[in-house]
């Protein structure tokens, strides 16, 4: 066997394959190629065994009508068709679903106009939710950097079941793109919900609106059974410390 | 019916998209878009089946849109005729809307006084948490669908029947129901967790988002005009969730957009009398990006800009934007501050439809209607509609003072109920 | 594109998560931006450009064809038999010769600006004759 | 009377043999020449196990075409022969054909002639980058479908394969060497990738290609390899397999996803294509028929097959146009039915 067999080999993942990526995205590849063999089949087991996963894959024939009506693809070069293909092959190359989990997957807008067109029933951006729940499970850096901004939104939905709280509208800080006119709503927001004319909205700061305690505590238990307190845990520790004391305090064990 | 003369004619001048055939070739496409989304229905129906086998089975209980309810019939993208509850309906209010454009809320509310329609305000509801399912990905399907037949099954307890707010709640339950149905596993889970809070399984016959319910009484609406619309260009903007998330559920109306793209919005706006004109990019998604609204807003407001607000300004000069999601308004009222700033010209302002249909039937600009929250001008489009928002907004800040001195608010109180509360099973019901 | 550390810091639109797919040239990062005395500058006021290609731009082919060797190069249909066997290809895959095909067909100036100043053509070389060289060597001695 | 008359057909694949079948059935006399020793042309010489798209056994579709040649009393077979010359008389043609095997001559009189002398599967072994031939595991779908008949698919150290690649149109649209697309090799393809699967369920299976041309209802076996099988398709080419000593190292590039790759296969199967067979070129030379650029019969009007532009010759199958088995008995069908209504035209029956 020649010198150069030796060289290609060397080059080969554990699974027998190299890639080199399209033109620009080689960075893809190297990355995917730091991880262990057995941790990327995990990874793609956990993919193939969801239990929507044969509601959202059947077949692919790369005639690119998701791609055609995805948003995010008109500003960042990210396709929903490549995330089917690299799906449908995860099985046999585990090594693709990798490639696309560090930033690939966050540029999705979850908006499903590729599940409305495709003419094989595929949805996408499912397969791409299914990913994101997997990177979250797994505490993967890149969900930690998607979702560090993002923790008070978690902390707000897991501990009182609303989001986007008046609180969170008191300073311009977080919404200086949003003009002067943000800045001017942000200074008197108390007093202008006082005048929101819906009672169960009315002077309510903490939540988007009141809610009973009972109806918070069975949120809490909710999301507690159904394990989104672990996958909180992996990604945003901290976060998910401030929810079970929260819970506590609430009598929730 | 009123809207049946006024229908969309692609060749009329108004809607100025440039070259004929491009019409054409768009119609075409959109005609065929919408057979292609019926290859879908097979599993939907068996669907639906499958969920009154189980209720036989008694594994489940299906909350009927029965009489009481007095529904109406709309047909589907699948040909299904729906039916949509028009009273005693069980709010299921949205969190963006709330926290942040309360104009939302507040003018279907008014709507519904003014129609006399008995609803229920409940503070036993949490929002269907899809920030964690979509946004984040920190969910999972069983905590979702958990949280979605907990709120369906408080509904059902309080006898009144769930008008979902929000596009997305009402995207993500059609996506829950349809695997509770069908994913035996999955059921039997969240079976058990809704046991450890003492609940069951209550599936609704039929998912409502109140568009629908705006476009089934869209004619008892335009009987209560105030104000002459017929000179205002609406431009609509159909929210991704309500009618992409499991296509075959939401309201198409043939003598409404050829049957082709969904009735809601369009349909009473078109009742008003305003003229609806259409866009390019009307399929586009609105920016919201669901993240991104929120961590990346680089994203979002540019393609809010780039493929929303600027075509529709540059191709229809229409003066409102009306959309009827959460999200789709904040991202695009929001995103037009950055991109006005870097020297673009276009602007619009972007209000919901239960807002437009409140200031149509002369609805206080401000207490009700709340659209102070709104940072996109709106005040050309109040002129236009020979609304004087100077004097409602002094006499909102001089109502805002009065709060200040301590004068108790005015609430919206829902009108009396007419239907008892269910007992099941011996449960105490909370009141 | 591994880039050297200080670099990453002012790169504009660093706090983008699906970064790397953005070209630089459509990012607008403003100095300074006021919107009516809120400071939006920097990310604040950060906006991106389309990538919606609105017309095909047949320049690049129409030149090429004038080219001697150029003419058959309508007769391309991306089947990628030249990337396939191109050695240079698998040593440094941004060489793509279907890919050059490709943007100079399809006229995206944008993504052949970027080859622009990529020393990639002359790495590549250099692996190959290093290459050859080893296996000759292998043979004769 | 119709009785004495008699029709040749040569070629006896499933245009020929269902000529055959039709003329006979016609009360007309048949003489069939055949230049291999079994009748049934392609699909029995290389033994094929199904037929696309509905994997219904070979056996049962070409099985009763072969038993009625064999025993009717108005079909003479000739196998292992060809037809070597002929002489036109005004209503009849007196051929000469030579029995290859054992180099007998016979004399047969017929009114009419149909050429069904079918295609040759392309041989790999001209496209040096696949190393057919030399290197071990790489072999045609022709090959693949005698291992799939027999149950076994075995690698050349009699192991079972584990990754099994198809490359698609090996000697097709490739102006080195068949500028034409074989319309068939997609479909066979994935039908075999879908019996491999069956055979060794947790086998990896790629099917490398360029456009996948499964045509009218064969597109299911497109779907249902995807959605039921787990077939994986890479979009691309193939520039070079290169054996290691064990395993095949294809070098090829996906231009959809991966860019340039490698990756090592146990066995590589080359959807070799269609490309006229040495009989078409001896009958062409025989009977003084023209031929296309591409070598194929050419009909007078290319759109209709059966009309050889020669007076009482009729074509039909393979030899014309590259086709799938079905298209090529529906051919033999027709050109039976012009060749009976030349027949009875010359004896006045027909006005």
């Amino acid at each position: 066997m020649l010198m150069n067999a030796k060289f290609y080999l060397s080059r080969l993942n554990e699974e027998g394959w190299y890639y080199g990526g399209l033109p620009g995205l080689q960075w893809e590849a190297e990355q995917a190629r730091k991880q262990k063999i057995d941790f990327l089949r995990k990874i793609v087991n956990e993919l193939y065994n969801d239990d929507r996963f044969h509601e959202f894959f059947y077949a692919c024939i790369n005639c690119g009508n998701c791609t055609a009506v995805c948003p995010a693809f008109r500003f960042v070069d990210f396709e929903p068709r490549i995330v089917v293909q690299k799906v449908m092959h995860a099985k046999d190359e585990p090594e693709l679903i990798y490639q696309m989990m560090d930033q690939y997957i966050w540029a999705c807008y979850q908006c499903y106009s590729c599940w409305d067109v495709c003419p094989a029933h595929n949805n996408p951006g499912g397969l791409v939710l299914i990913l994101k729940e997997i990177a979250v499970r797994y505490g993967l850096d890149s969900a930690k950097k998607a979702l560090e901004p993002y923790s008070k939104i978690v902390y707000k939905i897991t501990t009182t079941g609303t989001q986007i709280t008046p609180d969170m509208h008191t300073t311009i800080a977080l919404f200086r793109d949003w003009g002067p006119h943000k800045a001017e709503l942000a200074k008197n927001i108390r007093i202008d919900r006082k005048a929101v004319p819906v009672p169960s909205l009315n002077s309510v700061m903490d939540k988007s609106w009141k809610v009973d305690e009972q109806t918070m505590r069975e949120l809490m238990i909710i999301h507690k059974e159904a394990g989104v307190w672990d996958s909180i845990r992996n990604t945003l520790k901290d976060v998910a410390d401030m929810i079970e004391e929260t819970a506590k305090e609430k009598g929730v064990k | 019916m009123m809207d049946k003369e006024i229908l969309i004619d692609f060749k009329k001048e108004e809607i100025s998209i440039t070259k004929e055939d491009q019409k054409l070739f768009q119609k075409l496409v959109e005609e065929r878009r919408a057979k292609l989304a019926k290859g879908t229905i097979e599993d939907y129906l068996k669907m639906l089946e499958k969920m009154k086998e189980l209720e036989k089975k008694g594994e489940i209980i299906i909350h009927h849109v029965n009489e009481e309810y007095q529904p109406r019939l709309v047909k589907t993208l699948s040909g299904r005729i729906k039916k949509i509850p028009t009273v005693e309906l069980w709010q299921h209010k949205s969190c963006g809307q709330c926290g942040h454009i309360p104009g939302y809320i507040s003018a279907l509310y008014w709507i519904m006084n003014e129609l006399n329609i008995p609803y229920v305000d409940d503070t036993n509801q949490t929002s269907c948490t899809a920030w964690n399912y979509y946004g984040s990905g920190t969910s999972n399907t069983l905590a979702i669908t958990a949280v979605f037949l907990r709120n369906m099954h408080v509904a059902y307890e309080k006898n009144a029947y769930p008008l979902i707010h929000c596009g997305t709640s009402f995207g993500d339950y059609k996506e829950c129901r349809f695997f509770v149905v069908m994913n035996d596993e999955i059921r039997n889970k969240v079976r058990a967790i809704l046991k450890k809070i003492d609940r069951d399984i209550v599936i609704p016959e039929e998912l409502v988002h109140y568009s629908e319910w705006l476009h089934v009484m869209r004619n008892e609406i335009a009987e209560r005009k105030k104000y002459d619309v017929s000179n205002i260009k609406v431009a609509v903007h159909a929210a991704c969730h309500t009618y992409k998330l499991m296509s075959e559920d939401y309201t198409y109306d043939d003598n409404i957009l050829n049957g082709i793209r969904p009735a809601p919005t369009s349909s009473i706006v078109l009742a008003l009398g305003a003229k609806l004109v259409d866009y390019s990019t009307w399929y586009d998604c609105c920016g919201f990006g669901f993240r991104h609204i929120l961590t990346e807003r680089e994203i979002s407001r540019s393609f809010a800009y780039f493929r929303k607000i600027r075509p529709i300004v540059q191709e229809t000069q229409a003066d409102v934007l009306i959309t009827h999601d959460t999200g789709c308004v904040t991202t695009l009222d929001k995103s037009q501050v950055v991109p006005l700033a870097h020297g673009y010209k276009e602007t619009i302002p972007v209000i919901s439809d239960s807002q437009f249909a409140a200031l149509a039937m002369g609805a206080h600009p401000f207490k009700i209607c709340q659209l102070h929250w709104h940072i996109a001008d709106w005040r050309n489009l109040l002129n236009k509609m020979g609304i004087d928002w100077q004097s409602a907004y002094d006499d909102y800040k001089k109502y805002i003072e009065d709060i200040k001195k301590g004068a108790k608010p005015f609430l919206l109180i829902p009108p009396p109920r007419k239907l008892q509360p269910r007992v099941i099973k011996g449960k105490s019901i909370v009141s | 594109m591994t880039e050297n550390k200080e670099e990453k810091k002012e790169r504009k639109g660093q706090y983008i998560i699906e970064r790397e797919y953005i070209e630089d040239e459509r990012i607008i990062e403003p100095e300074k931006l006021d919107l009516g005395g809120v400071d939006a500058s920097g990310r604040w006021g950060l906006i991106i450009l389309p990538r919606v290609i609105t017309d095909f731009d047949h320049s690049l082919v129409e030149e090429v064809k004038k080219l001697p060797r150029g003419k058959h190069i309508e007769n391309c249909w991306q089947c990628g038999l030249c990337t396939a066997v191109c050695p240079i290809a698998h040593k440094e895959p941004r060489f793509n010769p279907r890919y050059f095909i490709y943007i100079v067909k399809m006229g995206y100036k944008s993504e052949i600006n970027k080859l622009k100043g990529l020393f990639i053509f002359a790495k590549a070389v250099v692996y190959v004759l290093k290459h050859v060289l080893s296996m000759l060597t292998q043979l004769v001695l | 009377m119709l009785n004495d008359k008699a029709i040749l057909v040569i070629g006896a694949g499933p245009a020929g043999l269902q000529a055959s079948q039709d003329i006979a059935e016609f009360g007309i006399k048949v003489v069939l020449v055949e230049k291999n020793n079994e009748l049934g042309g392609a699909p029995i010489r290389w033994k094929y196990h199904t037929l696309a798209p509905d994997f219904v056994p070979t056996e049962k579709v070409l099985g009763p075409l072969i038993n009625y040649a064999k025993n009717s009393n108005l079909i003479t077979v000739y196998t292992n022969s060809i037809v070597e010359s002929y002489e036109r008389k005004d209503d009849h043609f007196n051929v000469r054909i030579l029995n290859l095997k054992n180099k007998s001559i016979h004399y047969e009189k017929v009114n009419a002639v149909i050429v069904a002398t079918g295609f040759e599967h392309f041989n790999a072994a001209v496209d040096p980058r696949y190393g057919y031939g030399v290197n071990p595991n790489v072999i045609g779908i022709n090959e693949l479908e005698i291992m799939i008949s027999n149950g076994k698919i075995l690698r050349h150290d009699g192991k079972i394969p584990k990754r099994i690649g198809f490359i698609l149109c090996v000697g097709s649209r490739d102006k080195a060497t068949n500028q034409w697309c074989c319309t068939v090799c997609c479909g066979v393809s994935i039908k075999q990738a879908i019996e491999i699967k069956k055979l060794i369920p947790d086998s990896q299976i790629y099917i490398i290609y360029m456009d996948i041309r499964t045509i009218g209802l064969w597109e299911k076996l497109y779907w249902e390899s995807m959605e039921e099988h787990h077939i994986n398709y890479i979009r691309g080419r193939v520039g070079e397999i290169y054996w290691t000593g064990e395993k095949l190292l294809v070098k090829g590039e996906d231009t959809l996803v991966r860019g340039p790759f490698e990756a090592l296969f146990d066995m590589i199967v080359l959807a070799v294509g269609m490309e006229p067979g040495e009989g078409t070129k001896q009958v062409a030379k025989v009977f003084g028929l023209n031929l296309n650029q591409y070598g194929f019969l050419s009909p007078r009007i290319p759109n209709i097959h059966y009309d050889s532009g020669k007076d009482g010759i009729f074509l039909a199958g393979a030899c014309v146009a590259p086709m799938s088995v079905e298209e090529a008995i529906s051919e033999g069908s027709a050109a039976a039915l012009q060749a009976i209504k030349y027949v009875m035209q010359k004896s006045k029956k027909v006005p």
